[in-house]
């Protein structure tokens, strides 16, 4: 496959390191969310046959995580994000 | 005889005569031939043994599609089984030997199978061997095993080398025949980048094959003249012997280049084959199509092959496989077979046409509405028999029966991604559907498009298409005058009638009764007839007689062909050699090598070394009258402990972690804190994975006000940078921290024992006395002037420290601390005497680290603070996880020294009955005296 | 448990509704072939789908197929059917690389394992037809001290489950493969863990085999019948939309492997579970070279050798989720050079052809048969790469649970809630990320 | 003071080695200094500034820029690996520390690699046995983390006949054998 990288282009799958839905993202507060929180974010999984928001990671790359859209079905790649820009539009930040 | 059954004409350079042997029969050839065509040439039909029934077999093609002329190319090591002889290119000196026959191919023992062939029906395994269940081990398996497979391989070392590469294209053309060679050359002549790859040796396609004519030269000659100018063009690549053997996602496709299969051996350092990875923008699939042959009674007889590979063989090879031949068609290019070979002079008695309607053709005996309904020929073929329109049988002499029942477009890798091609009831055939891999197009025969102008024409527009898609102008130029002759097919998938067994697949046995007996017991699924029969499962994919199988059972079930449905082609388009796949990767090279700073030094001192992953360490150093690795570790251990010992840690993973927000990073990264550590500090962390279980562990150093130097264990250096680049990307992506890894940039050595501050006292620059640099400290010191760090840390004895140098001064340093203690008696010690240590001061490691055990499981639940948020905190404290019952990670002292124990023993009560519910846990990791160990209370 | 053949015969020609019913023998091969194989019968029956039933197994690969199988015979129920969205055994259970072993470490596996190796030496006999369990020996080489250390654990948890379990050393694996790569690896074999009962077994026959003999205690199997659907009242199960009309049922139990996440989604569930494709690969066919199974314990290969003698073969999942059913070329290569490493001898030997099928990858590498929150509906999944060993154990555990609606004693671990109560069951211990398992 | 410590190469002696194969020199390079150079959150201006001030260029992502005494390449967002004679700059941080204070983070790698400078005519046949880059078609200051027969290495094209490659130090031997084996194979 290929992964059209937001700063680097084009770039072949392999370089990557995959992780899994990009729902891993909106980890709950550990001082404030208690263990059935935790429970539902870190193990269930919508698991669609279709279009898919993943974590890759650039390692044999610029080290960049991105949030990639991806057919599951047809393997398409719609679009690429850096994973540092969704967090912060999620309202992530320290 | 020298070449009996060579004629005149064809592409083979006669200057030159090629010896080879097949076997061990001494034959000739000539350059341009392949196996099959100089065997044919030299009168030899039999080449090979069926799957099942052990039957004759000859080449029933020309081509990659061959089912039945499998050989053993090469001997020795390089014996290559299930070789083709139809594309095996002939060289000198070559030796080929028959397969799955003994004592020999014209005479095999387990052809008795073809005389019980009624027993050994599809399935018929299913049903029997069940009694007694003992005997399908012990007797029935055995016996079918030994029968199993085709050729063989002689378990010696590969001896070639294979290569591997990347290529990069606008577009890629795959199939060199007139459509590709149209494609090409008008994105040639556009200044695309092309790669145009075709699996022959000779460009051209069918071109080379038929006396086809485009403009007015003859077609061989335009494929030529085309090829010549796409080699003059910089922009343009071209890769004969090469097989696209896969379409894979966004346009990466997988070719296999024959770099040497025409040469006796590889040139020294050449590689036998390139696996090139192709990146295409788009692709145009040019294919072409492969002829399909027509079901009657013991129609798998060597002489009995496609016609319009008897007529290749002529066109191209000059060889005529027979001196009385007769064609079986259904459709108008059978006709085309008997009137080339009759140009050559080969004596056609007969064509035998199923249909009943078009012109007769004039001074040939053309039978109309005739089909073929036998034949006879114990090694090859000797007589057919005719039922001619009027229903009266005619048995006539053959040597070489040409069969046509239409042409398949090469749909192959259209079906990569699983897309499904589509019914041409025009064409009698399937052609590429929908769905096939995005960016691949298809063009000429492969797309449906039979004529030669038809493959011109479609090439061409391709190309311009697929050129428009990139933002690339290609021009049409006019197209050179070729043939356009319609379609005339009248459907005949197999001769009725008659009690005997028509072939299907050839290779496997698979015959019309197979089909009809898996019909009536309800495999009519395209997939349950594929996999109870095993159609289709040959070699050949099916290439040729799967469609067959298709309409044999449309007939039995009523419905048409294309709602019967096919089975799809999966890569590899044609078999690849593994060695091909694996490329460079086996032996030693498997994996690249990581060698630490003292490696050398540690080679002169005789070392034994060990893989911990990439990295090879000194497991232990033996010394003059040590025969037995406990000798050396034992010394190794008591000297460190009773004075200094010295180890190369630096393949421990260090990591540079720096930032306003380092402090607080860390405190998130692991369980216990961190941002109270005092710089000049360092502290021992534990790093739980967010499932609660403990992911890693080792010592953090603060050195500066933002600047931290991490330690991870060797294992998970990469996957725990991973993890925090995670963390300060995706979970806190304003946290002001910088991450990068420094493992390599610095050699590190553990000095302990309680010498160690003696030795080092020796060498370093600065004052590391304990009011100095007391426990825990951490700093930046000199080594003779050379930039260092040291760390009061310990994970293997009393007193002990971690000195680091840039690594190019490693070397040195470990022969500075050598020389330096020598008054001390200081000793190396490796990886085996570490682990002797670590277990004995009680620090867990690799053994107990292996993401099964929680904090609690340690020992070490205290450090989990719950005060702050860290990965993995809230999890760990699951009911499951914090159960007082769960197993713990303790030390054991043996009561019996003597004892020995290995670890992953678990441990029984005395008497107790060996079964899990008696298990009181298992030994994780042993030293000489002590044992650490997963004790459930 | 395993009945014997004698006493099976009774119960075929007994219970035989399907009317398709024939007993297999040698004598009845040579008796039909005497006769032109006019006799034979068709394995299974294609009824139509009936207004209800009291069992509805969804799913007809092989758990599913399994699960109706033990469900009649063992447990004695009937108005059963299966529904199959394709055709029977056209999931994992068709195209898997055929092996069956019971060497796990970890309590809440290796019982259930064990049982299931233990079906399968009496499977042929108990359903009548030979799916050519061959026991031929399961070989996991190592390479490092810690693979040894950890390889010693595991086969002492095995013997203590009463499975069989041999260590072997360098010499021993040398003795039975000279032509591994002894002298020239970059990871040395250092020694290997045995499981001599472990062996493979023809899949599909697999498949097939149950089929015939549910359909000849007269369940329903209906193929090309999706799932479309469950209807639901008050928090109990009544019957599921299928692409052939509603279909009632008392009892609900999914067994649809990589699918499972969109079947359970018509029961409101999300579960702990990602689809994965996992590549599997054949050789052209060769003379006998490897008898049992072997596992590469320095790269990802494994590898068996067909009765037809193909080299059956295949390593790590591709590593994203996917519905696709094929892979890429990267786990190709990688595979392949695994195997070079291990067996420089195969390098002219040619692979024939690739494959893929979606994995149920759990959270912990470990599988769920358990009750979900809605009444009469059950679930059976997540086996990662390891269904196909498991499908006689998976069938009989899920049958139990269904018929008797508490878990088999050796799949009480399988339940759903142990990731939040924190009793994973997690062989490799790689946590919370299913392409690692 | 005890005398100071001396120095290995990569591959294990005292001297770098030069390879010649056919038209392929491979040379190992020990005579350059490296560090990292990562700007701190919301300090982009800052570092900018100081570079300038130091004519250290920082050129855009998958490049590479040479100055004076300084160049550099991009490895990742904000991040930089800038290269110094090592003669001069031994103590790579001490050099850039004061010219960027707190603005950055700044590490020293030099030892964390081994360099190669790969020299021919044309290397195209040879970058597309070594590694998965479309080197014809790339511009002279293209940088850019690559794999070689399983080794992650930093690449960068001075030419169509001019390229340097980072790897690992620790299998510089490795690394020099992968080169070695595929220029051999084009001979």
């Amino acid at each position: 496959m290929i992964i059209n990288h937001p700063i680097l282009g084009p770039r072949d799958s392999q370089e990557f390191v995959y992780l899994g839905d990009a729902s891993l993202m909106t980890r709950p507060d550990g001082m404030t969310a208690g263990i059935e929180e935790f429970h539902d974010w870190l193990y269930n999984r919508d698991n669609p046959a279709g279009l898919h928001r993943e974590l890759w990671y650039h390692e044999q790359g610029d080290r960049s995580w991105l949030v990639v859209t991806r057919n599951t079905v047809t393997h398409e790649i719609t679009s690429v994000e850096l994973a540092r820009d969704v967090a912060r539009k999620m309202g992530r930040s320290k | 005889m020298s070449q009996s059954n060579r004629i005149a004409g064809g592409q083979i350079d006669r200057s030159q005569t090629f010896r080879f042997t097949f076997d061990g029969v001494p034959y000739q050839g000539h350059p341009g031939d392949t196996l099959a065509s100089a065997l044919l040439a030299n009168g030899v039909r039999l080449m090979g043994r069926s799957f099942k029934y052990h039957r004759p077999r000859g080449p029933l093609s020309a081509g990659s599609e061959e089912p039945n002329a499998l050989v053993h190319l090469r001997s020795g090591a390089r014996q290559e089984p299930n070789t083709r002889a139809t594309v095996a290119e002939l060289f000198d000196g070559l030796t080929a030997t028959s397969q799955n026959a003994w004592p020999s191919v014209k005479f095999d023992a387990l052809a008795i199978n073809d005389r019980f062939n009624s027993f050994f029906t599809a399935g018929f395994y299913y049903k029997t061997f069940m009694w007694p269940a003992a005997f399908w081990e012990k007797v029935y398996e055995p016996i079918i095993r030994r029968a199993a497979g085709l050729g063989s391989l002689t378990r010696q070392e590969d001896p070639d080398e294979y290569d591997k590469g990347f290529l990069h294209c606008d577009l890629l053309v795959i199939g060199a025949g007139p459509a590709g060679l149209s494609a090409a050359l008008t994105a040639g002549r556009a200044g695309a980048r092309v790669i145009l790859a075709d699996e022959d040796f000779r460009m051209g396609g069918r071109l080379n094959m038929e006396t086809l004519t485009i403009g007015d030269a003859a077609g061989a000659d335009w494929a030529a003249g085309v090829v010549a100018e796409l080699a003059s063009l910089p922009n343009v690549r071209l890769m004969p012997r090469t097989t696209i053997i896969g379409a894979f996602d966004h346009g990466i496709y997988g070719a296999v280049e024959r770099v040497s299969d025409h040469l006796a051996t590889p040139a020294a350092g050449k590689p036998r084959q390139t696996l090139w990875r192709i990146y295409s923008s788009r692709a145009i699939l040019a294919a072409g199509a492969i002829e399909r042959p027509i079901a009657f009674e013991n129609n798998d007889r060597p002489g009995i092959m496609m016609a319009g590979s008897l007529r290749a063989y002529a066109n191209r090879w000059g060889v005529a496989v027979g001196d009385r031949v007769a064609i079986f068609t259904n459709n108008e290019d059978g006709l085309r077979t008997a009137t080339d070979l009759r140009a050559k002079g080969v004596d056609v008695i007969a064509v035998i046409d199923a249909r009943t309607d078009g012109t007769l053709l004039p001074g040939i005996r053309h039978l109309k509405g005739a089909e073929v309904i036998d034949s006879s020929g114990r090694l090859a073929l000797k007589t057919i028999t005719i039922r001619k329109a009027d229903g009266k049988t005619e048995t006539v002499r053959a040597t070489a029966l040409g069969v046509t029942g239409g042409w398949n477009p090469n749909v192959n890798m259209t079906s990569h991604h699983r897309a499904r091609p589509v019914w041409d009831e025009g064409l009698q055939s399937f052609i590429p559907g929908d769905g096939g891999p995005p960016g691949l197009i298809v063009a000429g025969a492969a797309a449906g498009h039979m004529s030669t102008h038809g493959a011109l024409a479609t090439g061409q527009a391709q190309a311009i298409a697929a050129l428009e898609l990139l933002g690339m102008k290609a021009k049409a130029d006019t197209l050179p005058k070729a043939e356009d002759a319609p379609i005339s097919i009248t459907p005949k998938w197999y001769v009725t009638g008659g009690k005997g067994r028509s072939w299907i697949d050839p290779q496997n046995d698979v015959t019309v009764k197979d089909v009809k007996l898996a019909h009536k017991e309800n495999f009519s699924s395209v997939e349950h007839l594929k996999r109870y029969t095993t159609l289709g499962m040959a070699t050949d994919q099916g290439k040729t007689g799967n469609v067959i199988g298709l309409a044999v059972m449309a007939g039995l079930t009523g419905q048409t062909i294309p709602e019967t449905g096919t089975t799809i082609y999966r890569p590899p388009y044609t078999p690849v050699a593994m060695g091909t796949l694996a490329g460079r990767s086996r032996g030693k090279d498997f994996k690249p090598f990581r060698l630490t700073p003292s490696h050398k030094w540690a080679e002169e001192q005789g070392a034994v070394f060990v893989e911990v992953g990439m990295w090879l360490r000194a497991q232990w150093f033996p010394r003059p009258g040590e025969t037995h690795w406990r000798q050396s570790v034992d010394r190794e251990v008591l000297a460190t402990r009773k004075s200094v010992g010295i180890c190369d840690v630096t393949t421990l993973g260090k990591i540079d972690i720096q930032g306003t927000d380092a402090g607080a990073f860390l405190d998130r990264v692991y369980a216990n804190t961190f941002s109270t550590l005092a710089v000049g500090k360092c502290r021992y962390g534990l790093m739980l994975r967010e499932d609660g279980m403990v992911f890693d562990d080792g010592t953090t150093a603060r050195m500066g006000e933002a600047e931290y130097v991490m330690t991870t264990t060797t294992a998970n250096a990469v996957t725990v940078f991973r993890h925090l680049e995670y963390c300060r990307q995706v979970l806190w992506p304003d946290m002001d921290v910088q991450l990068i890894s420094t493992t390599e940039a610095w050699a590190q050595f553990s000095v302990a024992g309680p010498n160690a501050r003696k030795l080092l006292e020796k060498i370093v620059d600065q004052d590391i006395s304990d009011d100095a640099f007391p426990y825990m400290g951490a700093g930046e010191i000199t080594i003779g002037g050379t930039r260092g760090r040291l760390f009061r840390i310990s994970f293997s004895g009393e007193l002990a420290y971690e000195i680091a140098v840039p690594t190019r001064y490693g070397d040195a340093l470990i022969r500075r601390l050598m020389e330096a203690g020598q008054e001390f008696d200081a000793i190396v010690y490796g990886t085996e005497a570490l682990g002797v240590m670590r277990v004995e001061k009680g620090h867990v490691a690799g053994n107990e680290l292996n993401g099964q055990s929680t904090a609690l499981n340690m020992g070490l639940g205290k450090m989990v603070s719950k005060k702050k948020d860290s990965i993995g905190m809230v999890l760990s404290q699951r009911e499951g996880m914090v159960d007082p019952n769960g197993y713990r990670i303790v030390g054991v002292k043996p009561v019996d020294p003597k004892g020995q124990l290995t670890a992953g023993s678990h441990f029984l009560e005395i008497g107790a009955e060996p079964v899990m519910a008696n298990d009181g846990g298992w030994l994780t990791s042993k030293s000489t005296r002590r044992i650490w160990a997963a004790i459930s209370p | 448990m395993r009945p014997s053949v004698g006493q099976h015969c009774k119960q075929v020609l007994n219970r035989s509704k399907g009317g398709a019913g024939m007993r297999y023998s040698g004598f009845r091969v040579i008796a039909e072939a005497l006769t032109g194989h006019k006799g034979w019968k068709p394995v299974w029956r294609d009824p139509a789908p009936q207004a209800e039933y009291d069992y509805i197994v969804v799913g007809g690969g092989g758990h599913g197929l399994a699960t109706a199988y033990y469900l009649a015979k063992e447990f004695r129920q009937a108005r059963i059917a299966v529904l199959e969205k394709g055709y029977l055994g056209g999931g994992s259970v068709g195209r898997n690389t055929t092996i069956i072993r019971s060497n796990y470490i970890l309590d809440g596996n290796e019982p259930f394992y064990e049982f299931s190796l233990k079906l399968w030496e009496g499977l042929e006999q108990d359903f009548n037809y030979n799916a050519m369990v061959s026991q031929r020996g399961i070989l996991n080489l190592i390479h490092t001290d810690a693979q040894r250390d950890a390889f010693v654990r595991r086969g002492n948890a095995m013997m203590l489950n009463g499975a069989d379990a041999t260590l072997l050393d360098r010499e021993q694996i040398r003795a039975m493969y000279p032509w591994l790569n002894f002298d020239n690896a970059r990871f040395p074999i250092k020694g290997g863990l045995a499981q001599k009962r472990g062996g493979t077994v023809r899949h599909d026959a697999v498949a097939w085999g149950y089929a015939r003999g549910a359909d000849l205690r007269g369940v329903d199997l209906i193929q090309n019948c999706e799932v479309t659907g469950m209807r639901i009242e008050n928090g109990r199960i009544k019957g599921v939309e299928t692409t052939r009309g509603y279909i009632g049922a008392k009892k609900v139990g999914v067994a649809v492997a990589g699918s499972s996440s969109r079947v359970m989604a018509h029961a409101g569930m999300r579960l702990p579970m990602e689809s994965h494709v996992l590549q599997a690969f054949v050789s052209e066919g060769l003379k006998p070279l490897i008898d049992g199974v072997m596992t590469f314990g320095a790269g990802h290969f494994y590898v068996s050798q067909s009765d037809k003698g193909g080299l059956v073969f295949g390593g790590d999942i591709d590593g994203y989720n996917s519905y696709a059913q094929r892979g890429n070329l990267p786990v190709i290569e990688d595979v392949a050079e695994g195997g070079m490493a291990l067996m420089p001898a195969i390098g002219r030997a040619r692979l024939l052809r690739t494959w893929g099928g979606i994995m149920d990858m759990s959270m912990d590498g470990s599988p769920i048969i358990d009750r979900t929150h809605v009444e009469g509906l059950y679930f059976n999944g997540g086996w990662c790469y390891g269904g196909f060993k498991a499908t006689p154990a998976s069938g009989w555990c899920f049958a139990h649970l269904m018929a008797k609606d508490e878990p088999h004693k050796t799949a009480t671990a399988y339940r759903f809630d142990r990731f939040l109560k924190g009793l994973m069951i997690d062989e490799k211990g790689q946590g919370a990320q299913p392409n690692l398992h | 003071m005890a005398d100071t410590l001396h120095a290995l190469t990569a591959l294990g002696h005292a001297a770098p080695e030069t390879v010649e194969i056919g038209p392929y020199r491979i040379t190992e390079r020990f005579d350059v200094a490296l560090a990292s150079i990562a700007s701190r959150k919301g300090r982009d201006k800052d570092v900018e500034k100081a570079a300038k001030a130091e004519n250290l260029p920082l050129p855009g992502p998958a490049a590479a820029a040479e100055g004076a005494t300084w160049a550099s390449f991009w490895v990742a967002p904000q991040m930089w690996i800038v290269e110094a004679p090592f003669a001069s700059h031994e103590d790579i941080v001490s050099h850039l520390k004061p010219a960027f204070g707190d603005a950055a983070s700044i590490t020293e790698q030099t030892d964390a690699w081994v360099r190669f400078d790969l020299a021919a005519p044309d290397l195209v046949p040879l970058m597309e046995r070594l590694c998965n880059v479309d080197f014809s078609k790339a511009a002279a200051g293209f940088a850019s983390r690559v794999v070689v027969e399983h080794t992650s290495c930093y690449l960068i094209k001075r030419g169509q006949g001019e390229v340097t490659l980072y790897g690992p130090r620790s299998s510089a031997r490795s690394l020099l054998h992968a080169l070695e084996t595929a220029a051999t194979s084009l001979l």
